[in-house]
């Protein structure tokens, strides 16, 4: 590579690469066996013995704590602390399976504002993203400039740059050609809900990736409602992941319930991601058990019953109800696990909202950089 | 006269319109069961249906672009897009499009849309829930733009801008929406689009503005009489055409003008006002053309310090109100 | 319907339709019991016995028409004479097949730059056609403002605002629309290229009329090229149509060159529309034989024989056989169709030529109406 | 020094710096086989191969979206839009995002790209091949605008562009390419964004300008050099950010502004400079400041007669200036 002109101003990229090269990562923990047996990827968690490992253990562990965790900042909002929050609750699995499925602090993660678990997941602690609800000093995505959730944070390739829905999905692909160009092995994954599907941005960028079979995992979190608007009124088709086939890339509709399901889902599409294959689309049928955001009031364009419906395919409640199963966990090791995610989020809270607001010394800063005009 | 806010204001123009005119319809996102994320079209699905009441998916540049071939023929759509900060991809319909339509078939057609948008800040709605747009479709000849301060202006032109064969954009400032109530005719009525307003006379200054911050300024005007400043407020409500009349008569009145505005400074509304009083009044001027504008950073921060810093207050204004007096 | 509050301003369409109706036109010449044979769309016109009808000589005569035409507009840029012309040469059979299945005066054309025989096929004469290209007084579409063959007219329904590529596809969707909230038994069909199958727009678009059954024609006239850029790099699928299925309507790839398939495939998709069943997708496979514009050089980019090859089946010629080949035309007929052509013609590029550029009164007229403000 | 023409400046300077940094690569439509629709990329897919010459789909907003993505993970994308006129699908990836990357991650991201786009008329390109577009951009924080006029100006600045840590828009204007020659120096320069340059040294009134329109401006203040009138001519070159320093002096200096541009008026660039002027130099203002600019329609109409009617030329300058001296 010739001379790099701006080292300063991109070299945070570069050392999480390093990073993750020294640390060795080459691959996820799960046996790859499992992974490429394309009947399992059908087939639901229920009906499925846990694989004999302790992944799954701590990944209802985390899970746990993304509950927890969301469930206070809702409770936060709802008490005037936190600003708006677009709560992660029923979508948990297909978050948590599919950061496991790729290389944290080498992948890069083109999310939206409901992937709190992602956050989690890729590095984030508790105390840090409340400080996104709560606009403290010590946010590290935006410096609390943005709404929560929202910025970057380049060593945990974490990117959530705005709010407009979809714009991330061509950048997404942008990284992927920059992955490409460089002789990176990397993947891009892009989060998108099923309302940004419908955006020009989505159809543009998926056609991109799979023109220059681009490293990218599309994995769409469809939980059949744009704010208020139905799939019905979004769509005449019954998947997103019908969408593929016109762009030449491999659609997968998932239980974004299963996590194992997920799990498996993307592992393959990064295989193919990685060996040249191209792009994938994951559709991740997964539920939102709360209003669109804390500013959403559901009652008024859905009905309890259908919610309740909803809450018996709970992520949380079917891996728990595996891991009984396979006596992987039992009722006291279910309070411990319960009780530690209670404390985590409770000192959590406490230090975020003993943080002061941030001084204003950068208000004008970093609208373009230093070293330009 | 009823007191209403901002919001009930929108709310009944657009109603009272499609009860008035079949072709009139509503399209956008979450305006049907939902009535609109600020509730602006609450109840329309219930009354008018959802032939005339279309949630439509997210994708706005279709929003724009199908309003625009509705309008085309026949229909008089009312687009909304949720939020300012998601107006972007409609520009390719709007501005190069849609503005275009009669010059380009020498007027055979012409496209009798709104393109409506609550914008602005103040909500610690940060970068993305925050922005000021009005300035890019103010800009493009075969626009019209629509910036109201008060429920009686919001309504009254709103229903001028829905009977108007031409396209406009209509942003409310979403601040505005539950903070401003005011006074609110019974009885039908239609302001006209493309003329200021006198909200304040006054001798010694005056301050031109329009949307949230005209509300500032009143605020401003009072707390420098103190002073024995008596300040005149124009609030523009139209941002194009621009009332160049009613600019020019009060800056050769007071001599003195300051342009305010939440946007920021670089090309804002306040550049184009400055310009044409320098040309066209350059002798009645006592003193420099003033603006205060928000500053030159993408959009309002969202801690609340950051926010405070960003936007205009009374206080910003009085002080330079004050400067602007003893020039 | 309420009062109209502006029937001054939208008159032209209602007039248009009030036309329609009172011609009397309800369906295409053509007898439906063809048309509805779901084989024969499949078949290529050259396996293929002419109907017994004297349409499809008069449709070969207007080919016939359109190719003098386009070969003299291009000409004329040659000699310096005419602007900028992006000819309709190979595109021939599609439009003018489309158009015939269609009812002139009632149903709405969004149309593109290279769609001179559907100008032709809705009633411009060649004479307002060529105004257009040499910017004259009396040009019918723009008042020669814009571009040839851009602007509108109204009474024949030909709508092309601009020159940015796919905007008028949602434009057309709301037409529909429109028709669909009237109670009008209106198609609209959308001509484009494969070029603009890639823009946002066009996904949106498609997206929308899916959703609400509205009654529109989708047609792709695929020529393989966007200016220089070829399939393979526009989209990793072998055809347009495929990505129908994605937005919930058919998708109908037909030989853009065999002018009796297009017929079919139109009227079907008509049916289609006017019986409330919604949008149809057609892929028209054509050639474009000469360079994209006459501002383009295709010599830097695609090789004469992949021209000569393309050329084998031209849409004049295959019609032209099929006719001789039913006896319906010998060479003298031939001879006298070319002569009529040249005639008029030639009538038509002296008259466009003596006719004076416009006034300049009009220039700041039409910005906005006078109505308005 | 060679005497080239802007298109070949334009070229050049991207050939350099792709042949100095393997991280710059080129996008766009028609850009690799056809090198370009005006040939600004002739001969790079040769020389540079597709996996740095990458012809795009029809698709403006992507072209923008996957280029920000690749400069935000260590690429110097440069994208091409064909037209300056297709660029509105941009505004959302330019505008919406770009611009904000760096201040929405507190300086965490950056986006070092450059979107390249010919524009403006006088070309016989009617309303769809000849809008100006620059305002859209300039009124935005976080982007850089650059205008160039000349070919030496467009090789420095588009070196500076492509190695600026920031979204550059950099439009070129599509008359310019050929008809306008000038030398470029055989060694390597650069030139830095946002400073103006004088093309002119007068001391009666001076002409502030940017892109073609300086020719024009050039042009005049000869022809009313017989009018004994003295034109100093300011090429703005960036219009964000402006180079407000070199505008202030200048207008102390004559204490007479002209400015010129060919986009239409209302909120055009013109507006800027001359609030700025009025801000910061109303005391030494000998009359008011005045522009010159496009007419409030679309754009450019297509019969020449109506073109010619848009386009501004020496002469209007030349009357503008007589009418400003006699101030
Ligand atoms: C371009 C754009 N349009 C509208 C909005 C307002 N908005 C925010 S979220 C949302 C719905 C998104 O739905 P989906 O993509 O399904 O994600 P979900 O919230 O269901 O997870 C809308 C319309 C936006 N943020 N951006
Ligand atoms: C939005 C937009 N981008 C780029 C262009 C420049 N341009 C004009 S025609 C064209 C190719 C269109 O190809 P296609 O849609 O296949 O139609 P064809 O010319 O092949 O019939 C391009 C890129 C344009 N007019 N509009
Ligand atoms: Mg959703
Ligand atoms: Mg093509």
């Amino acid at each position: 590579m010739a001379e790099q002109t701006s080292d300063h101003e991109n070299g945070a990229f570069e050392r999480a690469v390093r990073a993750a090269a020294d640390s060795g990562i080459t691959k996820p923990t799960i046996s790859e066996s499992s992974s490429t047996n394309q009947e399992s990827s059908k087939t639901r968690l229920s009906n499925k013995k846990a694989p004999d490992s302790p992944d799954l253990l701590s990944m209802y562990r985390r899970m746990v704590l993304c509950r927890t965790l969301d469930e206070r900042i809702w409770m936060l909002n709802r008490q005037g602390k936190a600003a708006i929050m677009a709560s992660s609750q029923g979508h948990e699995a297909g978050q948590i399976g599919s950061v496991e499925a790729l290389q944290k602090g080498y992948d890069q993660f083109y999310i939206y504002y409901r992937d709190l678990a992602v956050l989690l997941e890729l590095g984030l602690t508790p105390t840090e993203i409340i400080k996104g609800f709560v606009a403290k000093e010590g946010e590290p995505l935006s410096g609390a400039r943005q709404f929560p959730t929202h910025g970057a944070h380049p060593e945990y390739g974490i990117i959530n740059l705005s709010n407009v829905v979809a714009t991330h999905i061509p950048q997404g692909v942008g990284a992927a050609l920059s992955a490409k160009m460089k002789g990176e092995n990397r993947v891009v994954i892009i989060y998108f809900g099923d309302g940004a599907s419908s955006a020009g941005d989505c159809h543009e960028a998926m056609n991109f990736a799979a023109i220059h079979k681009l490293p990218v995992i599309f994995f769409c979190e469809n939980n059949k409602y744009a704010i208020s608007v139905p799939l019905k009124n979004q769509m005449a088709v019954g998947s997103v992941a019908s969408r593929a086939e016109g762009y030449g890339m491999p659609g997968i509709e998932v239980d974004g319930c299963d996590i194992i399901a997920v799990y498996e889902a993307t592992f393959e599409a990064a295989q193919r991601a990685r060996s040249g294959q191209g792009p994938s689309l994951i559709e991740a049928q997964v539920e939102r058990y709360l209003p669109h955001t804390s500013d959403d009031d559901d009652s008024i364009y859905r009905s309890q019953e259908e919610i309740e419906e909803a809450k018996k395919r709970d992520p949380l409640k079917m891996l728990k109800d595996l891991l009984y199963s396979s006596e992987v966990l039992d009722e006291e090791q279910e309070e411990l696990i319960n009780k530690d995610a209670r404390q985590i989020v409770n000192e959590a809270t406490e230090e975020a909202e003993d943080a002061p607001y941030p001084e204003t010394d950068d208000f004008f800063k970093h609208v373009v950089g230093d070293s330009s005009v | 006269m009823t007191i209403k806010t901002v919001l009930e204001a929108v709310h009944d123009a657009m109603q009272e319109e499609m009860r008035r005119d079949e072709t009139v319809f509503v399209m956008g996102e979450d305006i049907g069961a939902r009535g609109g994320v600020f509730l602006a079209t609450e109840g329309f699905l219930q009354e008018f249906g959802e032939n005339r009441v279309i949630d439509t998916p997210l994708a706005e540049s279709s929003i724009a672009g199908v309003a625009l071939g509705a309008a085309m023929h026949g229909m008089r759509p009312i687009a909304e897009i949720e939020f300012g900060d998601f107006i972007w991809p409609t520009i390719n319909q709007i501005v190069g499009e849609a503005a275009k339509v009669r010059y380009g078939t020498k007027g055979k057609l012409n496209a009798p849309m709104v393109l409506r948008a609550p914008h602005g800040g103040g909500v610690r709605g940060a970068l993305y829930h925050s922005q000021s747009v009005e300035a890019f479709f103010a800009h493009t000849p075969g626009l019209k733009v629509v910036t109201p301060s008060t429920p009686y202006d919001a309504k009254g032109l709103l229903k001028s801008a829905i009977r108007d064969d031409d396209p406009v954009i209509f942003l409310e400032h979403k601040r505005t929406y539950r903070l401003v109530r005011g006074e609110v005719p019974d009885d039908e009525y239609t302001l006209p689009i493309g003329k200021a307003d006198l909200k304040r006379e006054g001798s010694d200054v005056t301050i031109i503005t329009y949307g949230l911050m005209l509300h500032h300024c009143l605020e401003a005007a009072e707390t420098v009489e103190m002073d024995d400043i008596d300040v005149e407020v124009l609030d523009l409500r139209t941002v194009r055409p621009l009332d160049t009349d009613a600019i020019l008569a009060t800056t050769r009145k007071t001599g003195k003008v300051l342009i305010v505005h939440e946007d920021n400074k670089a090309l804002g509304i306040g550049a184009e006002v400055s310009a044409i009083i320098s040309e066209n009044a350059f002798e009645y001027l006592d003193g420099p053309v003033a603006r205060l504008a928000g500053p030159e950073i993408p959009a309002m921060p969202f801690a609340p310090p950051l926010e405070d810093m960003y936007m205009i207050d009374s206080e910003k204004i009085a002080n330079s109100i004050r400067q602007l007096a003893e020039y």
